[in-house]
């Protein structure tokens, strides 16, 4: 069977073979690159593509559906057109934050990406923290997201910067617990372990209501952290008009838009590893038939259709709901969110002591 | 109340007010010196309590200004208008917008097109036109010979 | 008392929430419900009242209606119309009024119809052509009779 | 792949986005004039400085958050040893959180959590 | 300690929004003075679209003048249209058909709904909710279609003329009446599932841009935006022109003036609207839909003032006539106009976020304050 994780081993062996030890690790180093780059800019585009279908069909629309068959060529031929642009910078911006915040932004999102696990043994780097690491380097992004905001010069950039921040800020925390409650069940912030212990089962089924509850919080925390909709405040075009991207244009503001879809896919690949199993295929505890049959269907397969179906969930909110206001976000985190994902974490730590999970 | 009774308080109010024949509504011309005391009255009086001030304007008679105020009451549903005619080279009337907020803005507009002054406005400027803008559009002699087109 | 009313906050957002989110959700599969047309490929169905531009028709002797009397240049607000008049002799040897040239300036029109209902002699109609761009706007001065056209008979 | 991967992914990163700039820095042609270098605000003239002192609501949420991400951290290790420990961890994170949650109601009551 | 930066005027930012803004609808210029967050003050700044329209009518004549006021509030156009009609009408002392005066109102209605389906769309993208406006527009497509067909025109119809209509009703109007109304009845309840009872919105618009009852005679609201704060200024109830005398229909009044109030006034006044355009459709009376007038209208001497209740609010018409052909002054007295002017009142105190609740919720037409 041909699956990611034969291939890759494949590739290692052959490359270990023909060119011996340091030659074939700086290969597979530059092969590594590669492919992140290559990861990047095709969900880039589809997930633009993505959302732009689903928002159409929410909107009772057709969506792009003339450059190429079904319109699949649309984002590419709006990509290119935001090459031919020109990247402006003010006259008044702080040119070298101006410029370096997409890089940093860029950066933060590919980070992310070191730890996560797209198929059976399909991971750039399994470290022993990933889900740590995961929150700490994913809040990266705010800095970048602030450096713009603050360096652009303009006042709807720097509103919509500081709203950024204390919104990313917050929704940090309660991201952090929903993390910390699959930590609790799971026993262990290594990513690939988080996927073992869901051999027999998602968690999001052995948890029962708290997992539920931690996995909804979760979501929501995701939709803040990546400022989508409902939580689009630094953006917020009927208030700031683009906010903290008001002066980003051309590539630079393509960079910006594409980390926004990376950083949505990666949040979405998280809830997926801690809730759905990430690439783990569907099992019922001891149903050893059951689960044969799920594992025939490639594991990168089942880690894609769950994060894509989270994707979908966060796009499906954007195109439903209206934006909160700066101050009722905040009050939704602090006084909702946050108290009850530390009440739900309690509940999920006597579940674990208990063992009343499956 | 009734158009007559209106105008029987009308003359108690305003001895030397002028009344309009045939109008719809009760009409009546007064001085500016007298306006802003009767206004006053207008508003506060419990019998009138002309609370909303449903239509501001001036007309230029090229002799002379008339400010045109349509006052109605929420309360009774009477309805009165009063004209003040303004002299035709320093157009200056007192100021409303205390009573009526509504007149703020007409009267910026009046102010605007028309170039009529209200003393004691708080924000006498130009709403419509910019501010270095010369000459008042709506008024008979106007002209603009780039903006204007003559068919 | 106060928690009772905390679950049931957080209830009532979850269900007002989820109850948009079933609707778009609906739409979202029932590709059926697509109202949007494809334009160039799909043409607009007008209705035939529809104000697009004033035309002048002819038959086919190249004939028109129109008698130069100037009512719709009169009754248009804004100047569309300029007629230009000029004296014919007929063969009875009588002159007679005739429009020379019926000038339509189309990025002057607001399509208010006043002109077309103006018109005694029924002359000038709206057409339904609403795809009205053009690189040059001078293009968008129209002479509406047809040259070498002339007035039909029997109309006055 | 260890540590290195980071190297390469924020490699990978630069290269990326420098590679788009770059692209399109050869494909136009920049031009410039003042009013282009303006900030945007909507067609008119920014008033006065944009690097102002600005009254920004959440300076106290920024606090908040510091106090709660710090024991965040904490909650950390402990949570993949909840299993191993057992209820001496519950009884454990009860007083940690019993402690947390009257600061925070603390900082509820004085109007922290309020945006101003 | 948090009070005494509050009032500090050196963290103060003035901002301007508009007049190229998604937000303003058109060409609206507010500049807006910031602490932090909260708006402390909001000046409008006007006159983008300034037309004159009142100097261009000055040399219109009284068939040709009408058209021109399809370009203030172009969404009631036909309201406008009518309430200048009126206007001539009352000067000339014309005798409208009967017929005529049920095509107006029929119209007026339509119209009346169309626009605030677009306000309803227009509204929720202001929060921050795209999907709305969609859904808004498939519904007053079909209002546009039956304009399309009777009027000749989507948009700016120029339908009415001083003594009746241009034209007959096209003989399809009634049957696609009736079936804008049964699908408009079948889909409102989406309305009420996507907006009006979504919590996020609740929560934006309730308690937000507080108009009094008292504020908003002072500032001479009308339309929704009174009739939210429990003003009753329904023109067609208080002074019933055509046959609005003969219909049964409520004024929909809220107590609250919050920017919800608003939102649920115009919903109830779609409604309203429904059932008018319900007891007329099937009572088109037969007979003319012009009464004859002369060639030339010229209007006596004195002054003629109309009101009529467009989307917005009161509109008002009035001609100060010399006895020509032309009006010597024409003011018409636009409901969008003072229902900004309580804009800065209502906004004051609130986030940035709560001035485009509000200022959505005023249903502000730009061409209708500036004209």
């Amino acid at each position: 069977m041909i699956s990611l994780e034969s291939l890759n081993r494949a590739l290692q062996h052959w490359l270990q073979s023909t060119l011996g030890d340091p030659w074939a690790y700086l290969v597979m180093c530059v092969l590594v690159g590669l492919a992140a780059i290559t990861l990047f800019a095709v969900l880039g585009l589809a997930l633009v593509y993505m959302e732009r279908k689903v928002a159409a069909l929410m909107q009772i629309r057709m969506g792009p559906n003339r450059v190429g068959p079904k319109g699949i060529f649309q984002t590419s031929a709006d990509t290119l057109k935001l090459v031919m642009k020109e990247g402006l910078t003010p006259d008044g911006a702080d040119k070298f934050l101006f410029n370096f915040a997409p890089f940093l932004v860029m950066i933060a999102a590919m980070l992310v990406l070191a730890p996560i696990a797209f198929a059976r043994n399909f991971q750039i780097w399994d470290l022993n923290i990933g889900v740590l690491y995961v929150a700490a380097v994913s809040s990266i992004a705010v800095i970048g997201i602030l450096m713009a905001g603050w360096s652009s010069n303009n006042k709807y950039s720097l509103l919509g910067a500081m709203r950024s921040a204390a919104q990313i800020v917050s929704y940090e925390l309660s991201a952090g617990l929903a993390i910390l409650s699959i930590v609790v069940l799971a026993g262990s912030l290594r990513i690939s372990d988080i996927i073992a212990s869901q051999a027999d089962g998602w968690w999001i089924i052995k948890g029962h209501v708290p997992a539920l509850i931690a996995f909804v919080i979760f979501l929501i925390a995701v939709t803040a952290e990546t400022n989508r909709a409902p939580f689009d405040l630094a953006e917020a075009e009927s208030e700031l008009t683009a906010g903290f991207h008001t002066e980003y244009s051309g590539m630079k503001f393509a960079l910006f838009f594409l980390a926004e879809y990376i950083n949505i896919f990666i949040g979405c690949a998280i809830g997926a590893t801690l809730f759905f199993g990430g690439w783990m295929p569907f099992h019922i505890g001891h149903w050893e038939a059951f689960n044969r049959v799920m594992d025939y269907i490639p594991s990168s397969l089942w880690f894609l259709g769950k994060t894509l179906f989270l994707i979908f969930l966060i796009m499906w909110f954007r195109w439903t709901f209206p934006r909160l206001r700066v101050d009722q976000l905040l009050n939704l985190e602090w006084k909702y969110l946050l108290p009850i994902s530390m009440i739900n974490l309690l509940f999920i730590t006597l579940m674990a002591i208990l063992g009343w999970h499956l | 109340m009734t158009n007559e009774a209106l105008k029987i308080k009308m003359e108690g109010l305003l001895p030397g007010a002028a009344f309009e024949e045939g109008t719809a509504w009760l009409t009546l011309q007064t001085v500016p010196e007298e306006f802003k005391a009767f206004a006053t009255q207008l508003r506060s009086d419990p019998d009138l309590l002309f609370d909303y001030l449903f239509c501001l304007t001036a007309v230029d008679w090229k002799t002379h200004f008339t400010v045109v105020y349509h006052f109605s009451s929420t309360v009774y549903r009477h309805t009165l208008v009063v004209k003040v005619k303004l002299d035709k080279n320093d157009p200056a009337i007192d100021t409303v917008s205390e009573l009526w907020r509504t007149a703020e803005f007409h009267e910026r507009e009046a102010y605007d097109l028309m170039g009529i002054s209200f003393t004691g406005h708080p924000d006498m400027r130009r709403l419509f036109m910019t501010a270095d803008h010369v000459g008042y559009p709506l008024r008979k002699d106007y002209e603009d010979p780039v903006n204007m087109i003559k068919l | 008392m106060f928690l009772t009313d905390y679950i049931k906050t957080v209830y009532g957002t979850l269900g007002s929430l989820l109850k948009g989110m079933r609707l778009t959700g609906y739409y979202f599969t029932h590709k059926k419900e697509i109202i949007t047309q494809q334009y160039p490929e799909v043409r607009p169905v007008l209705a035939e009242r529809f104000k697009g531009e004033v035309v002048m028709p002819h038959n086919e002797n190249n004939e028109h209606r129109c008698t130069g009397c100037t009512a719709c240049e009169l009754a248009c607000p804004n100047g569309t119309i300029k007629i230009v008049t000029k004296t014919e002799v007929n063969a009875e040897g009588k002159k007679k009024k005739a429009i020379d040239t019926f000038v339509y300036r189309l990025e002057l029109c607001t399509m208010c119809n006043l002109c077309v209902q103006a018109c005694p002699s029924d002359a000038i109609i709206m057409a339904n052509n609403f795809e009205h761009s053009v690189y040059d706007r001078r293009q968008f001065t129209k002479v509406l009779n047809l040259p070498g056209s002339k007035i039909m008979e029997g109309v006055e | 792949m260890g540590a290195t991967s980071l190297l390469i992914l924020t490699l990978a990163a630069v290269v990326f986005s420098a590679g788009g700039i770059l692209v399109s820095k050869i494909f136009v042609k920049a031009t410039h004039n003042p009013r282009k270098g303006e900030p945007y605000e909507c067609g008119i003239p920014t008033v006065g400085r944009t690097w102002m002192q600005l009254q920004v609501g959440y300076y106290l949420f920024a606090l908040i958050f510091l106090i709660f991400d710090v024991e965040l951290v904490f909650l950390y290790p402990w949570a993949t040893v909840v299993k191993e420990i057992g209820w001496m961890a519950f009884v454990d994170i009860l007083i940690f959180f019993f402690i947390l949650f009257l600061g925070f109601l603390y900082a509820h009551k004085k109007g922290a959590l309020k945006w101003m | 300690m948090l009070e005494e930066i509050g009032t500090n005027d050196q963290g103060d930012m003035i901002i301007n929004i508009g007049p190229q803004h998604p937000s303003t609808h058109g060409v609206l210029h507010l500049v807006i003075t910031l602490n932090g967050e909260t708006v402390k003050k909001v000046e409008p700044h006007l006159g983008y679209i300034h037309r004159s329209i009142e100097k261009m009518c000055e040399s219109l004549n009284y068939r040709q003048f009408i058209y021109v006021t399809s370009r203030m509030d172009y969404l009631s156009s036909h309201i406008n249209n009518h309430a200048c009609a009126l206007c001539v009408e009352q000067g000339l002392q014309l005798e409208i058909p009967s017929r005529a005066q049920v095509i107006r109102v029929l119209l007026d209605e339509l119209t009346r709904i169309a626009s605030h389906q677009l306000w309803w769309g227009a509204l929720a993208m202001d929060l921050g909710a795209f999907t709305p406006f969609f859904y808004a527009f498939r519904e007053r497509e079909m209002i546009n279609e039956i304009m399309e067909e009777t009027c000749g025109a989507r948009l700016t119809m120029n339908y009415i003329v001083p003594g009746g209509l241009m034209m007959d009703v096209h003989p399809d109007f009634q049957r696609k009446v009736k079936a804008f109304l049964v699908q408009f009845r079948s889909k409102i309840h989406e309305y009420d599932e996507l907006v009006t009872g979504n919590v996020i919105f609740q929560s934006r618009t309730k308690g937000v841009g507080i108009l009094s009852k008292e504020d908003a005679i002072s500032y001479g609201c009308t339309g929704p935006t009174g009739r939210g704060s429990g003003v009753s200024c329904d023109i067609r109830k208080l002074y019933p022109y055509e046959i609005y005398q003969q219909l049964q229909f409520d004024e929909v009044l809220e107590q609250g003036g919050d920017s919800f109030a608003r939102y649920k006034v115009r919903i109830g006044e779609m409604i309203q609207s429904m059932n008018i355009i319900e007891q007329l459709i099937d009572n088109i009376p037969e007979g003319d839909f012009q009464a004859k007038t002369k060639a030339v209208l010229k209007l006596p001497k004195g002054d003629f003032y109309s009101r009529v209740e467009t989307a917005r609010g009161e509109l008002g018409v009035y001609i100060i006539s010399e006895g020509g052909t032309t009006p010597y002054r024409i003011k018409f007295r636009s409901p969008g106009f003072s229902n900004l002017s309580a804009l800065d009142h209502m906004s004051r105190g609130g986030k940035i976020g709560d001035l485009m609740a509000t200022m959505g919720t005023l249903d502000l037409v730009i061409p209708d304050i500036d004209r």
